[in-house]
């Protein structure tokens, strides 16, 4: 059997739906985090897909995905600091606990 | 660039600038010097206004018949062909004219203010400087900006050095005002982008008059944009609930000039920008405009008759008088509109007049409300009496300015034939009884009668300032009412071009 | 490969050659030359500033395949950039030295260069590869930055927020990317832009949606600016302000090179539209959010959301006039906000109060400062003579450029609204000027950075305006970019 | 005298106006009136030498080639230009009736400065407060009336007619510190500010259609042409325009009538003047007596030839005229107030004059005028002439009386003749005179009016002689009340006497005049088209008259000679009648209900709470709404960062959704 491209799109869609979803339903911020990671991952996945089905010629996709991954990571890195931060003041990880600011 | 400086013109703009600076200079104890500078610069205006009319009769008589003269452009922002031009007919020339005299009065007027003189001075002098650069620049975008600059300083001149609800009316006059130059902007920009047909935008009022190339549907929606934006300054019907507050609210100095010169700047735009640009619109869509306008005459003094606060009184006289300003600019032709411009000047000195005396005698007895108040004319006679002079100028007794306008205004706007005008300026006329009703009635009650307070009775009459910052103004209404053929002269011809042009409308 | 390419990016070097230098200053030197650190990088960035400003000879041109291009514009826009940072560095002196910060003071001001560099391969990419990067490198620290008040929680909940929303808004621009290299095989803007010729597919249209949600999210334009108020409001005022103008102007430089060079084509069927409805919300939720705010920082918050709505007012008119006006409005911005939150900072170093209600009575205080914030509110209102009137003014034009009436109608939108802005803008005067306070704030002896960097504000609100030269300048730099607007249709 | 002198004569009370209003603070209150005195001296004398000069010299041109007496205009330059044509000129114009009025104007103004001087100070000789202020507006108005008569074009006419209402206001107002005073100086400017505003109208229509103002174009011929037919071209350029079915023209001078009405106190429009006499009683002599009263009359006259020509106009006039003759006539019969009843004589006497003007055109065509029938112009003007001089008279003595007594009411005083027999005396011929019995003045001019109406019809004819007859009567109730009907009780520290010379003098100078002013060549000067016009005393219409007249005073003398029942018992007799007539007829009533009830609660009032209520509420509702708009939506802002990625989410579906919907579909 041979993959077609909508045999890779429709996951990756489907997992940045989770992605969204999770972020969108989760209280625990590091859970927050693994939904976002799962969004960016969608996303490689897409690059990937469509440069190896639709444009084999350069790999144009491929170096986008590295370079995503990258900054990917360094978010997470970002991230993960701050919520230990806000670890240390609030002593949660509740999402809620961030609703000093707002009106 | 340097050429400009030789333009008498720009030294209206460069005089105050530099008395603010000077002010600036000034410490805040040292009242003396705050008052030197002040009384310096305002002299200067006055004097340079003066020779202003002398330069404009001479060349006049020496045959130059230039729509404009002193003209002088320099380019200042090149990519949209702003200019910086400069340049006066005869309406811009009494325009300045009044605005010096009463910029002169309006200083002695304030002559204790307190507190923080120096800071009063800075703005009032802001707030001159873009009335002048207002009535020297035939640019719109220069004409704009000197518009908002002449605009935004009342909010802290009321704010700051007012009375009663300060707060609520600054912030209800600047909004209304800021909104009004909303339209104005809009319109503006509309004019810019159809100011000429072959491409090369010009912002100068003359060259789009030339053009003449805006089109009818653009015109027909930039007109009432324009003159709108204009006539929330002067007091328009139903534009005009800004001016009781605010008149209400402030300092002596700033109703004066507000009153006095500010709203003039509503009228004149309308003229200038609104009607002169375009005059198919103004053909099509006069009706409308003839009848808010109409509507304020009658409105206006009706409601000035039963109010009981001084201030609410002239504010609502200043509507009903402003409304007969914007009334006969619309009317087209040169009568009504010298009538208009003749308006606008004894308006102004005669309301400035009153705002003068209503602020030295609410310095003196602290009340505003006609119903405290009797007999004044006995305890203050000076006072008094420039109060009843004030008043019959405003009912328009001959020898005084109002009689005069009003008289030209009426005769203008009946020289039309259709039965609309007619109507209109008849019930514009009715205005004279009513305005009488309740010059009157403030006379009766405030002046004559017996002394209501008896403390009012140890008040003292006018100082000398205040003699002269009154005796200034009604010296001015009176030269006009007397001798109005010379203003007539110098501003009749100036309403020829538009005339012509709406002519060729109609 | 050829290093001689790096010549064509003589800021960014310079950028990263200070940057090192800080560095290594705040590594390498003994604790106690510390506190030398603010005053040493703000004069080398202002060394740097000056040397930016002079073009090398041959600086203009394209570098790493057409991925970096750098031209008169992108030179001018970072030499704008540069003298920002330079006032919020002045301004931050004072700041970096408290006891409370001070330890962490040389990250502060590596971050803040870190940030200018992401910001300057922003504005120079003509590659998404090298976007995104310049994207992710301006926008990370930022972060970092947000939560450097450890003390006060709110500085962490900002920075939680800002982060958390802003790997969201990565994301969707990056799965907006991928629909668009799906669809075109190419990142580079220029093929992009030729193979997308003429298609208008849903995803198309979808994806254009998520570029703007993600660049609008920095721009902090509705319906993707909530982040923007708490994050103000949390973070450090020197954070606060570097956020509201640098990032700012930085982003709507690089949004509009995008919209017009990459989707240029589709200007009248789809973006303008997007960007019609954008502006409308993003003025009025702006305004109308900003209305009723006490605290300052937060106030200038959402004033910048609604003036975001009006550097978008020179995008959507998508020719040579609207990006000067673009550009030019982002100048006058800088000057007015950096002054506002100037004041603010001064204010808020020496007493800590930051709402408006503590402002009542400054003026009969302290004189200087309530007259510079006054000058800034009215220049934010768009009042003359001051610098804001005429960009204002002059954006509104260039919208109107283009002559359609719903452009008219929604200039006359923004202008309502300026009406607005002018209320919550007086408030401010009013707290100061009119207001009398038995609790006044005393007199406060600012340090002389700080009035340097007011005194540099107010120069450029009073002067910017009436030297018409600069626009003129601007106006003929973006004309050697002018072409780029030929495809617009 | 050259006729230029005029400029004099005007200019002298306008200088002593500025001098004694600013400079008078400065003088002594006696040097102040002295120097008025001698001013108007001074005027008078240079008016009569104009006047005279006019009259029966010659070689200066008013006198035509056929030999009628035709206008000079001395000078008359541009004041306001509205357009090249309609242009407003301040000038002097001398003609029979301007030259009338001036000697009119300045006998009566020089007497009232006079005795002023004895009235306006107490019985020490100590001049009241606001000496100074009290001569400068007599000056003014002295100014003010003499530039109305000598007025070159209609519009000149009109700015005076202001001026002289402005200085009656202040003259009203004297005693400015009495809200009586204060209210009728009010209601008498702005009921004939109501009349000029017809007035203004007027004008303009007029002038709309002839394209001019002046007097020359209108209703005079240029040297010499007959003014019928120029003023009929005048007209004619109207183009027959016509308004609501009347011509325009006919329109115009109704409305002109309307504000002559207004000053002359003409019904309705009469309330004003009674009220008036709230004033010092030397000004309502005279202002409201004898010459700013008779303005409208002079106005009517004035554009003569053109109210010929429009009969629609001159009907109206003629009835007005007649019922407020009779009117007020009517009222002056118990009013108990001698001003009041004073004035009432006065309105019924300048009615007299307008119905005179309005008859003296009975059967229209221009033959008939020429025919004589100016005669009624002419003993319309006679009248006037010789009234102003009793009338003035008669005020005078009231003065004096009420000087003496401090009371307006004739029960407070009775039976002064004994006390102070000189004014009495004066008072008696004043009664004389104006009753209409020969020689003294009235008689002859009234004579000639009563055979003008006549000549129109026998109607209106018998109707004036009643009133002729009602005014005998009424004006001997009057006297006999005043110095006969029982003893007069002193209940004043010292008794009332004839006042000092400086008043008395007055009193007989005009007495003189008013026996022998009825010997005026009135008929030789005084024609409409400045022609001689032969009359001679129609004796069946005197003799009628002096009879009426005998009847009249012959009642008075029986009800009001000696103190008796007959009075009261008539009044109660017709109780209703006389309270009416007593309460002036309601009229003032119906004024205070339209102006206070209509106008000021119905229209005034509502008008303000509008302004305040709905046009303001307006804007402050939508300041109040947008507020509330942004408290409303605050809760997008909660502070949940899931919220925040939401509605980032959501935005940019919808965005992305819309578009497509409208760019693919």
């Amino acid at each position: 059997m041979n993959l077609t491209l909508l045999m890779y799109l429709v996951p990756s869609l489907i997992m940045f739906g989770c992605g969204v979803y999770g972020f969108l339903t989760r209280k625990n911020m590091i859970a927050i985090m693994i939904s976002l990671e799962l969004m960016l991952n969608s996303v490689d996945l897409n690059f990937v897909v469509f440069n190896r089905y639709l444009f084999p010629g350069q790999m144009d996709g491929m170096f986008f995905t590295l370079f995503a991954i990258a900054i990917a990571a360094a978010e997470t890195a970002v991230a993960l600091a701050i919520i230990i931060n806000v670890f240390r003041v609030a002593r949660k990880v509740d999402i809620n606990e961030l609703i000093k600011l707002k009106f | 660039m340097m050429e400009i400086f030789s333009n008498i013109l720009i030294y209206f703009v460069i005089v105050p600038v530099l008395t603010l600076l000077g002010l600036a200079l000034c410490n805040n104890k040292g009242i003396k010097a705050i008052r030197t500078v002040a009384v310096v610069g305002a002299t200067a205006l006055v004097v340079l206004a003066i020779y202003l009319v002398y330069l404009f009769l001479q060349a006049r008589g020496s045959g130059d018949t230039s729509e404009m003269i002193l003209r002088s452009d320099v380019l200042w922002y090149a990519p949209f062909n702003v200019k910086l031009a400069l340049g006066v007919d005869g309406i811009s020339v009494v325009m300045i004219l009044l605005s010096a005299f009463i910029v002169f009065a309006g200083v002695f007027a304030s002559w204790k203010m307190n507190p923080l003189p120096k800071q009063f001075f800075m703005w009032f002098f802001l707030l001159s400087t873009g009335v002048f650069g207002f009535f020297i620049s035939i640019d719109l975008f220069t004409m704009f900006m000197f518009y908002e600059v002449a605009l935004i300083p009342m909010y802290l001149l009321i704010g700051v050095w007012g009375s009663g609800s300060k707060n609520y009316s600054a912030m209800k006059l600047t909004l209304m005002l800021m909104g009004g130059s909303a339209f104005l902007m809009l319109g503006l920009i509309g004019i810019y982008f159809h100011s000429a047909a072959d491409g090369n935008l010009t912002m100068n009022v003359l060259e789009i008059a030339k053009n003449n190339a805006i089109p009818h549907n653009w015109q027909l929606w930039l007109f009432p944009l324009t003159f709108v934006g204009f006539g929330v300054l002067g007091a328009m019907f139903p534009f005009h609930t800004w001016s009781p507050d605010g008149h209400a609210s402030a300092p002596t100095a700033v109703s004066m000039l507000h009153a006095g010169v500010l709203m003039k700047l509503g009228g004149y735009g309308c003229f200038r920008v609104a009607i002169y640009l375009m005059p198919f619109a103004a053909n099509e869509l006069a009706w409308i405009f003839l009848t808010l306008t109409g509507i304020s005459i009658v409105y206006g003094a009706f409601s000035a008759c039963v109010q009981t606060d001084l201030k609410y009184i002239n504010a609502y006289s200043s509507v009903s008088h402003c409304g007969m300003v914007l009334f006969a600019i619309l009317m087209f032709n040169t009568t009504a509109m010298t009538g208009a411009v003749l308006q606008m000047l004894s308006h102004g000195l005669m309301t400035a007049l009153f705002f003068a005396l209503i602020g030295m005698i609410y310095g003196r007895t602290h009340t505003r409300d006609i119903r405290d108040m009797g007999g004044m004319m006995h305890i203050m006679p000076y006072l008094g009496v420039g109060y009843v002079l004030a008043g019959l100028a405003s009912l328009g007794l001959p020898g005084l300015s109002g009689f005069v306008a009003e008289m030209t205004i009426f005769v203008g706007s009946f020289e039309h034939t259709d039965v609309f005008r007619r109507v209109l300026t008849i019930a514009a006329t009715c205005s004279i009884v009513i305005t009488a009703v309740y010059i009157l009635r403030v006379v009766g009650k405030l002046l004559f009668g017996e002394v209501q307070d008896e403390h009012h009775r140890q008040l003292t009459d006018a100082t000398w300032e205040e003699r002269l910052s009154t005796a200034t103004l009604i010296v001015s209404v009176a030269i006009i009412g007397c001798f109005p053929n010379f203003f007539v002269n110098i501003i009749s011809d100036s309403f020829l071009p538009v005339v012509k042009a709406l002519g060729t409308m109609i | 490969m050829d290093y001689s390419q790096f010549l064509f990016m003589p800021q960014e070097i310079g950028l990263l050659f200070v940057f090192l230098l800080v560095f290594i200053y705040d590594t390498f030197m003994p604790a106690r030359m510390g506190k030398h650190l603010p005053m040493f990088t703000t004069i080398l960035t202002a060394l740097y500033t000056v040397y930016a400003f002079f073009p090398c000879p041959d600086m203009f041109g394209t570098a790493f395949g057409g991925m970096y291009e750098s031209n008169p514009a992108t030179w001018v826009m970072k030499n704008i950039l540069n003298i920002g940072v330079l006032i919020v560095m002045l301004q931050a002196v004072k700041w970096t030295n408290d006891d409370f910060v001070s330890v962490r003071r040389g990250e502060f001001y590596e971050l803040i260069l870190l940030t200018l560099f992401g910001m300057f391969l922003m504005i120079s990419a003509r590659h998404f590869l090298l976007f995104v990067i310049g994207l992710e490198t301006a926008s990370l620290p930022i972060a970092a930055l947000a939560a450097f008040e450890k003390r006060y929680y709110e500085s962490h909940e900002a920075a939680a927020k800002y982060i958390f929303t802003a790997v969201f808004s990565s994301a969707i621009f990056l799965l907006g990317i991928s629909f668009v290299y799906g669809m075109s095989g190419s990142l580079y803007f220029q093929e992009i832009a030729t193979s997308i010729m003429g298609i208008k597919s849903p995803l198309l249209i979808l994806a254009i949606a998520f570029v703007i949600a993600g660049v609008g999210y920095k721009l902090s334009l509705v319906p993707f600016h909530q982040w923007t108020a708490d994050v103000y409001q949390g973070a450090p005022t020197a954070v606060t302000s570097y956020l509201s103008v640098i990032s700012k102007g930085a982003a709507a430089f690089a949004f509009m090179v995008i919209l017009v060079q990459v989707f240029g084509a589709l200007y009248a069927q789809v973006w303008e539209w997007m960007l019609y409805a954008i502006i409308i919300l993003t003025i009025t939720i702006g305004n109308l959010f900003a209305m009723r705010q006490r605290n300052l920082k937060r106030f200038l918050a959402y004033s910048s959301i609604s003036q975001a709505g009006y550097i978008m007012l020179g995008v959507i008119a998508a020719s040579q006039v609207g990006m000067t006006s673009m550009i030019y409005y982002v100048l006058v911005y800088i000057f007015s906000n950096l002054a506002a939150f100037g004041v603010i900072a001064v204010i808020e170093r020496a007493t800590g109060k930051v709402t408006m209600d503590d402002y009542n009575g400054l003026f009969r205080t302290n004189p200087w400062l309530a007259f510079t914030m006054m000058l800034a509110m009215f220049s934010l209102g768009g009042i003359p003579p001051f610098a804001g009137f005429f960009s204002k003014f002059f954006i509104f034009v260039g919208a109107c450029q283009t002559g359609s009436v719903a452009i008219y109608v929604l200039v006359f939108i923004a202008l309502v609204n300026t009406i607005i802005s002018l209320y919550y803008y007086l408030l401010v005067v009013k707290a100061m000027f009119l207001r009398q306070d038995d609790c006044v704030i005393p007199y406060i002896d600012s340090h002389w950075t700080e009035e340097l960097a007011l005194t540099i504000c107010v120069m450029g609100i009073i002067a910017v305006g009436v030297a018409s030269g600069i626009y003129a300048f601007l106006n003929q730099v973006t004309g050697t970019i002018a072409p780029m607007f030929t495809m617009v249709g | 005298m050259p006729l230029s002198y005029t400029i004099a004569v005007i200019a002298i009370p306008l200088f002593m106006f500025f001098f004694l209003g600013l400079a008078g603070v400065k003088m002594g209150r006696k040097l102040t009136g002295w120097l008025g005195v001698i001013g108007m001296l001074i005027t008078t004398i240079l008016a009569y030498g104009v006047a005279l000069t006019y009259f029966f010299g010659t070689g200066q041109g008013q006198l035509a080639a056929d030999g009628a007496r035709q206008a000079v205009v001395v000078f008359n330059p541009d004041w306001l230009s509205f357009t090249k044509e309609l242009v407003v000129r301040m000038g002097i114009m001398l003609d029979p009736i301007a030259a009338m009025m001036l000697i009119v104007i300045t006998t009566v103004s020089m007497m009232v400065h006079l005795y002023s001087i004895g009235y306006m100070s107490d019985h020490h000789g100590h001049a009241e407060k606001g000496y100074q202020r009290y001569y400068a507006f007599l000056a003014l108005f002295t100014f003010s009336m003499l530039g109305l008569v000598v007025a070159t074009n209609l519009f000149q006419i009109f700015i005076f007619f202001e001026m002289v209402g402005v200085s009656s206001y202040l003259l009203i107002g004297f005693y400015y510190q009495s809200p009586a005073a204060v209210h009728a100086s009010k209601k008498a400017f702005i009921v004939t500010r109501l009349a000029d505003l017809f007035f203004l109208l007027g004008i303009l229509i007029l002038s709309y259609y002839t394209g001019t103002f002046d007097f020359d174009k209108l209703v005079f011929g240029a040297n010499g042409a007959n003014s019928l037919e120029v003023a009929q071209s005048a007209i004619s350029t109207a183009g027959g325009a016509t308004f609501l079915g009347c011509s325009v023209t006919a329109w115009a001078l109704t409305f002109i009538f309307i504000g002559g009405a207004g000053k002359s106190a003409m019904y309705p429009l009469h309330i004003w003047l009674p009220d008036a006499m709230e004033g010092p009683t030397p000004v309502s002599a005279l202002i409201h007596a004898a010459t700013m009263v008779v303005a409208g009359v002079f106005l009517v006259a004035r554009l003569f030839p053109l109210y010929v020509i429009e009969q629609g106009a001159m009907e109206i006039i003629c009835v007005v005229g007649a019922f407020t003759a009779f009117y007020a006539a009517a009222i002056a019969c118990v009013q108990s107030d001698i001003k009041r009843a004073l004035a009432f004589s006065t309105i019924s006497q300048i009615a007299f004059m307008m119905t005179s003007l309005a008859v003296s055109s009975a059967d229209g065509g221009l033959i008939e005028i020429h025919g004589g029938h100016g005669l009624g112009y002419m003993a319309s003007m006679f009248h006037l002439f010789t009234h102003a001089m009793f009338k003035a008279l008669l005020f005078l003595c009231a003065g004096a009386i009420i000087h003496a007594v401090h009371s307006n009411e004739n029960s407070d005083m009775h039976g002064l003749h004994k006390f102070m027999p000189i004014t009495s005396f004066a008072f008696l011929i004043g009664c004389l005179a104006i009753a209409g019995i020969p020689p003294f003045a009235g008689f002859w001019s009234k004579d000639e009016i009563l055979v003008a109406c006549y000549s129109k019809g026998i109607g209106w004819g018998i109707w004036m002689s009643m009133v002729a007859g009602m005014t005998a009567f009424y004006m001997f109730r009057i006297y006999f009340l005043i110095f006969h009907w029982k003893k007069h009780e002193v209940h004043t520290e010292h008794a009332p006497a004839d006042q000092p010379w400086t008043m008395t003098l007055p009193l007989i100078i005009l007495g003189l005049i008013s026996i022998i002013a009825g010997f005026a060549p009135a008929a030789k000067l005084l024609g409409w088209d400045g022609k001689d016009l032969h009359t001679q005393l129609n004796w069946t219409v005197a003799g009628t008259s002096v009879l009426i007249a005998c009847v009249g005073i012959g009642l008075a003398f029986k009800m009001y000679y000696k103190e008796n029942e007959l009075p009261d018992k008539l009044q109660a007799r017709f109780s209703g009648l006389w309270e009416a007539a007593y309460r002036r007829f309601y009229m003032d009533e119906l004024y205070q209900f339209i102006t206070h009830k209509v106008i000021f609660q119905g229209i005034c009032k509502p008008i303000a709470m509008f302004d305040r209520g709905i046009i303001d509420g307006f804007f402050n509702l939508l300041a109040a709404a947008t507020g509330r708009a942004a408290y409303g939506i605050r809760r997008l802002q909660n502070g949940s960062i899931q919220s925040y990625v939401y509605v980032y989410l959501v935005g940019a579906l919808a965005l992305a959704l819309v578009t497509m919907v409208c760019v693919l579909i």
